[in-house]
């Protein structure tokens, strides 16, 4: 018998017992789940995005199917961070997986309070820095858009950061090599990509918008290539880890993403499918490393052959 | 679905002061046969699924979400209310109608196959005091959830001659169990759009001409509704003015199904957002802001 | 009996019996198709880029398919501007429909000089000029993607164009709107949108790029909502007609798009999974308009309700 | 599909100036019934397929291109090999190994469904001289369109005895057709990658063995193949070395599959690339330079 490959990853000296996370906004706090998978088994979760204030978000209808995707526009709803810290966390805390907290905010200085109001608390691993919500008026895409605010947000997080962080970005840029190096350059720690593309879609009978917001973020499997492509360039310019997502529904599409240069992934919109997807990956991985003979998970990433 | 432990899910909203309606702690995800495909009427089908799980646990308001097919296409699951439940034969039924991909490849389901179920999910209508008089108003799939109800409320002893059945529909022939509302001595109301049947018109206008016209005390009623937004909207209207409590089923666009998304939303009357799925799908009609729905 | 719907639209003064028109790269030069459809049928015919020398394109495998799409890297394959003009457009000059010449190059200089070149032909109604390929290395996308060389180059290009102009503009940028403005600025007389999304495959055996090229360009169902997004953006924000395209399969799509605010569609991918969607949908908008009462098409298009 | 007109539709691309190997100029849109299915190996099936249109202008070497299913999921077509016709009862058959999500639909077909079908489509296998010994090499599903050459040529009354057919297959169960090849009178060798039947190893060495050690004159071999890449590269090589002529059937990722979108290319020996469905799908293995397909 071959030993038990070695899924663990680390990351800004994280160890994550596997490298699969679930995505930000797709499975609220963990509680959410808990009566359907069994949070131990994943590598982290990656909880809703929390704000200064609390925000009950944009008008529905928020969600709306697409074609192998689906769009949102829930504009953050959350608690705010103090509720986040009395009501959220708790739980969390008492969870034997790691735990990262995403940041989103409509001023630079909003990130900073809420990580600063984070910055006590135990049973936090790293933050993610949302830079990249396309569902907001303020903040969100406005700062993940352009080099020089994306650099100033994630640098004046970073200073009073007492976590590692993660910069989020959006896929709706002309260049996210460009983006990258500007956050690698403000010292994140790593970088999540992608968060969803701007997208539309149109109720012909009422001839209104489907989403209350106007438009929304497309994710699922419609952008998986999207996301591929925008991984693997990053992965290709920058030092620090690339935390992949976009699309990723099975076991085939996370190797991929590991092949590309992702270091560790995230699953969105497929727990919507079928809760079960993020642990079916880790398993999936254990499988694929074992048939294959190949020790570690890590000795995959960014292995993708282009000559 | 190697999982199916049945852990308390989500807290209880305690924003208001209220009992809550729910029962909403037992969601599983479960790989369930179908044992039998009813076709009603052009377009209306009735599955019948075997889940011990869920027959005994159902209850009326409650929803299952149903994975649909497994190209991708469609990709998310699609929520229908458990519309009758068999505890003593370990089977519950859907009745849905085929408005869209989804419901075209569910009508596809055949006997034996097996379906991807998340249930049971939600809050569920909180039952009157005996003494009330019940109301049931339901507009064309809105007969789903409040034929679980009514028999609900048969089963546990309600005394059917103060139950007043309201059942609006496009025309006769999707008027469904005629022939058993009539054994059951309920008082049955029915409108249909094209006249075909009962009166013409909406049936939410009969209900208003009946409880106007009826001598109804309005603080003794329970009125329990389901069917097309404008409808639950204009009922929710009428709660409002002539004081009768209202529980409403409503239908909102879902993803997770599960209370993680906060893409189901409904606006209350006081600002806030509530979720379809974790918080409803059951809610005081007096409490909606239909306005900011459509 | 109610009159037949008028379907026609006039842009830049050329008249289009109908807004259908099949999209460059996807319909040859019009005779591929002709066994399977009549081609006097569609609104017209937009051409595969020509460019100044022939092409051989990009190495193969060139096209793989994704969820609700595909991804192509063809590589501006054709013949060049002389043979074009010698062996492909006579057949399209035969054509009962209006013909959109798509020119693509790796300088400005050759835009203008592959224009220059088709100046003296006859049967030709159009230009769309491409400044938004992802899949060549020099030229195409690097024109579209910044405003100040997409400007120049439309400038160039309109003021040695005998024809009117269309500017195809890409999707991969952080403003479709800033670009929009800039070729409006520069005289096009019409702006086409999207061109396809970059993305990638991954072959996970072979741990290689599906493609030969690595990136391809996304096409197909799955990119509607992004195209639909920036065709209500750009129609909402410049004067020139718009000329919506990406993913548009049916006649439902379509509406979207001209109440979106597109003056007319192009069908792309679709061709390939049905010959007849472009017939099909002129024939779904006429039924459309008879059914709702409306006389012409044009009072369609801008007609969504965001309030 | 209202309209199936049969214009003349590609030029022939004349770069070179040999024969074009092409008969394609009748391609057409057709709505085409399942006759029935056949399931000749797990995985492997057979469809007949009903068309007067397509049987009676299917040549050798012509392929289909076959919409699977309508949900967008896969999308795009699915090209197969016309794997044999009957022109009197205006049928073809297609053969094809299920390896994905389109084959996998397609495999679920049942007699009395209608297809959406493109075809015929491409160039076919030029005849040889009744003079040549002929030689056909078949991999895997690489039958498929070798097995209607085969019939054809025996049609055309080529002597049997002067065909060797070899055929390699994963396992005897793959070997299709031993019984029908045993009839024909034709000389078969057969090889398995395990060895199950025939000798163990690959076809491309049977034949190679066959070619040395037959004492036959390689001028006047006409060699036919299908099969896997990596066979036929190797095929090419074998005819590069040994001077005898060989046709090939190519296989590469098809879009539009009617010679408009150029996503099919293989690339030639002289640097250009030529489109598998409008200028191939057969090309002498000579004039295409493998390496670069992969
Ligand atoms: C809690 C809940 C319980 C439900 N119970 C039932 C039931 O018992 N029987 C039944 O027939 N239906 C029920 N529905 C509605 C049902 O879920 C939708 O009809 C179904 O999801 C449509 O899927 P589709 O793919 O066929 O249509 P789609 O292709 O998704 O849409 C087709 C059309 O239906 C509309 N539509 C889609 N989803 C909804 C929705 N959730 N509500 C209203 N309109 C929608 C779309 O706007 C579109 O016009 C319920 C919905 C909810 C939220
Ligand atoms: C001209 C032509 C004739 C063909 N004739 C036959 C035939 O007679 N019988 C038969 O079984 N198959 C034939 N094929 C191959 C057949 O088209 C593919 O097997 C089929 O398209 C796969 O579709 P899928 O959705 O099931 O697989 P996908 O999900 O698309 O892919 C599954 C796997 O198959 C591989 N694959 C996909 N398409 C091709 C392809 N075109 N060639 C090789 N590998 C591919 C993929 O790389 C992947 O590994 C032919 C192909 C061409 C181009
Ligand atoms: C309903 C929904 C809500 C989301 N909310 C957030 C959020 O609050 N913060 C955030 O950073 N990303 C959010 N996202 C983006 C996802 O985390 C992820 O980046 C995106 O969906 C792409 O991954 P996927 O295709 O696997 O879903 C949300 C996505 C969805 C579908
Ligand atoms: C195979 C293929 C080849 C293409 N070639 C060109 C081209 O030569 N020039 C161009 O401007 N656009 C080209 N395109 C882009 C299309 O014209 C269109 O912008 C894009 O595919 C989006 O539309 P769709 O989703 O309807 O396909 C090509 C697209 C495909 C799929
Ligand atoms: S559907 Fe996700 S919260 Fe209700
Ligand atoms: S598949 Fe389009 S040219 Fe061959």
């Amino acid at each position: 018998m071959k030993p038990k490959p070695d899924l663990s990853v680390t990351i800004a000296g994280v160890k994550f017992p596997n490298p699969v996370l679930v995505a930000s906004g797709t499975f609220g706090y963990g509680e959410e789940y808990g009566a359907l998978i069994d949070l131990s088994k994943l590598g982290g979760i990656v909880c809703k995005s929390v704000t200064l204030l609390p925000r009950e978000g944009n008008p529905p209808p928020r969600t709306v199917e697409t074609p192998s995707g689906m769009l949102n526009a829930i504009g953050l709803t959350n608690v705010g961070v103090d509720r986040f810290i009395q009501e959220k966390l708790p739980f969390l805390q008492k969870q034997k997986t790691r735990i990262i907290v995403n940041v989103a905010g409509r001023t630079i200085e909003e990130y900073v309070e809420v990580v600063k109001k984070l910055n006590p608390c135990k049973g936090i691993d790293m933050l993610e820095i949302n830079i990249s919500c396309p569902n907001v008026k303020e903040g969100g895409l406005a700062f993940g858009a352009r080099c020089e605010s994306a650099q100033t947000c994630i640098k004046q997080v970073k200073e009073i950061s007492g976590f590692p962080i993660i910069a989020k970005l959006s896929p709706n840029v002309t260049d996210i090599v460009e983006i990258a190096q500007a956050v690698e350059g403000a010292g994140t720690d790593a970088i999540s990509l992608i968060n969803t593309l701007v997208g539309m879609a149109i109720d012909v009978e009422k001839r209104r918008p489907v989403l209350g917001n106007i438009t929304g973020g497309l994710s699922g499997p419609a952008i998986k290539p999207v996301a591929l492509a925008m991984v693997w360039k990053v992965a290709n310019a920058v030092k620090v880890p690339v935390i992949g997502l976009g699309g990723i529904m099975n076991t085939q599409d996370a190797l991929e993403f590991f092949l590309a240069g992702a270091s560790m992934i995230q699953i969105g919109t497929a727990n919507f499918v079928d809760p079960q997807t993020s642990v079916n990956i880790v398993n999936g991985l254990n499988r694929y490393l074992k048939e294959k003979g190949i020790e570690r998970i890590t000795d995959l990433v960014g292995k993708l052959e282009t000559k | 679905m190697n999982n199916q432990r049945t852990i308390t899910l989500i807290q209880p909203n305690n924003r208001d002061s209220e009992p809550p309606l729910a029962n909403r702690y037992m969601l599983s995800q479960l790989s369930i046969p179908v044992l039998s495909k009813n076709i009603l009427q052009e377009k209306i089908f009735r599955l019948t699924l075997s889940s011990a799980y869920i027959s005994q646990r159902a209850k009326p308001g409650n929803f299952v979400h149903i994975r649909v097919g497994s190209t991708g296409n469609p990709l998310l699951r699609r929520p229908f209310s458990i519309h009758s439940v068999d505890i003593s034969k370990s089977r519950f039924d859907i009745l849905f109608r085929v408005v869209g991909k989804g419901t075209e490849l569910l009508s596809q389901a055949n006997p034996g196959e097996v379906l991807d179920i998340l249930g049971p999910i939600g809050n569920s209508f909180i039952l009157p005091p005996k003494s009330k008089e019940v109301m049931l108003v339901a507009g064309g799939m809105g007969i789903a959830p409040l034929w679980f109800l009514f028999t609900h409320m048969l089963a546990k002893g309600f005394d059917p001659s103060r139950i007043t059945f309201l059942f609006g529909a496009k025309n006769k022939r999707e008027l469904l169990y005629l022939e058993k509302f009539k054994k059951s001595k309920v008082k049955l109301l029915v409108t249909t759009d094209d006249g075909s049947l009962g009166s013409k018109g909406l049936v939410t206008e009969a209900f208003l001409k009946d409880i106007i016209g009826g001598n109804r005390d309005h603080q003794n009623l329970a009125v329990y509704s389901c069917g097309p937004e404008m409808m639950l909207a204009r009922m929710s209207d009428l709660a409002k003015e002539y004081g009768f409590s209202c529980q409403v089923s409503l239908e909102t666009n879902m993803a997770c199904g599960v209370g993680a998304c906060w893409g189901c939303v409904v606006k209350l009357s006081d600002g806030t957002y509530q979720r379809v799925c974790a918080d409803g799908p059951v809610f005081d009609a007096q409490k909606i802001n239909f306005s900011k729905i459509a």
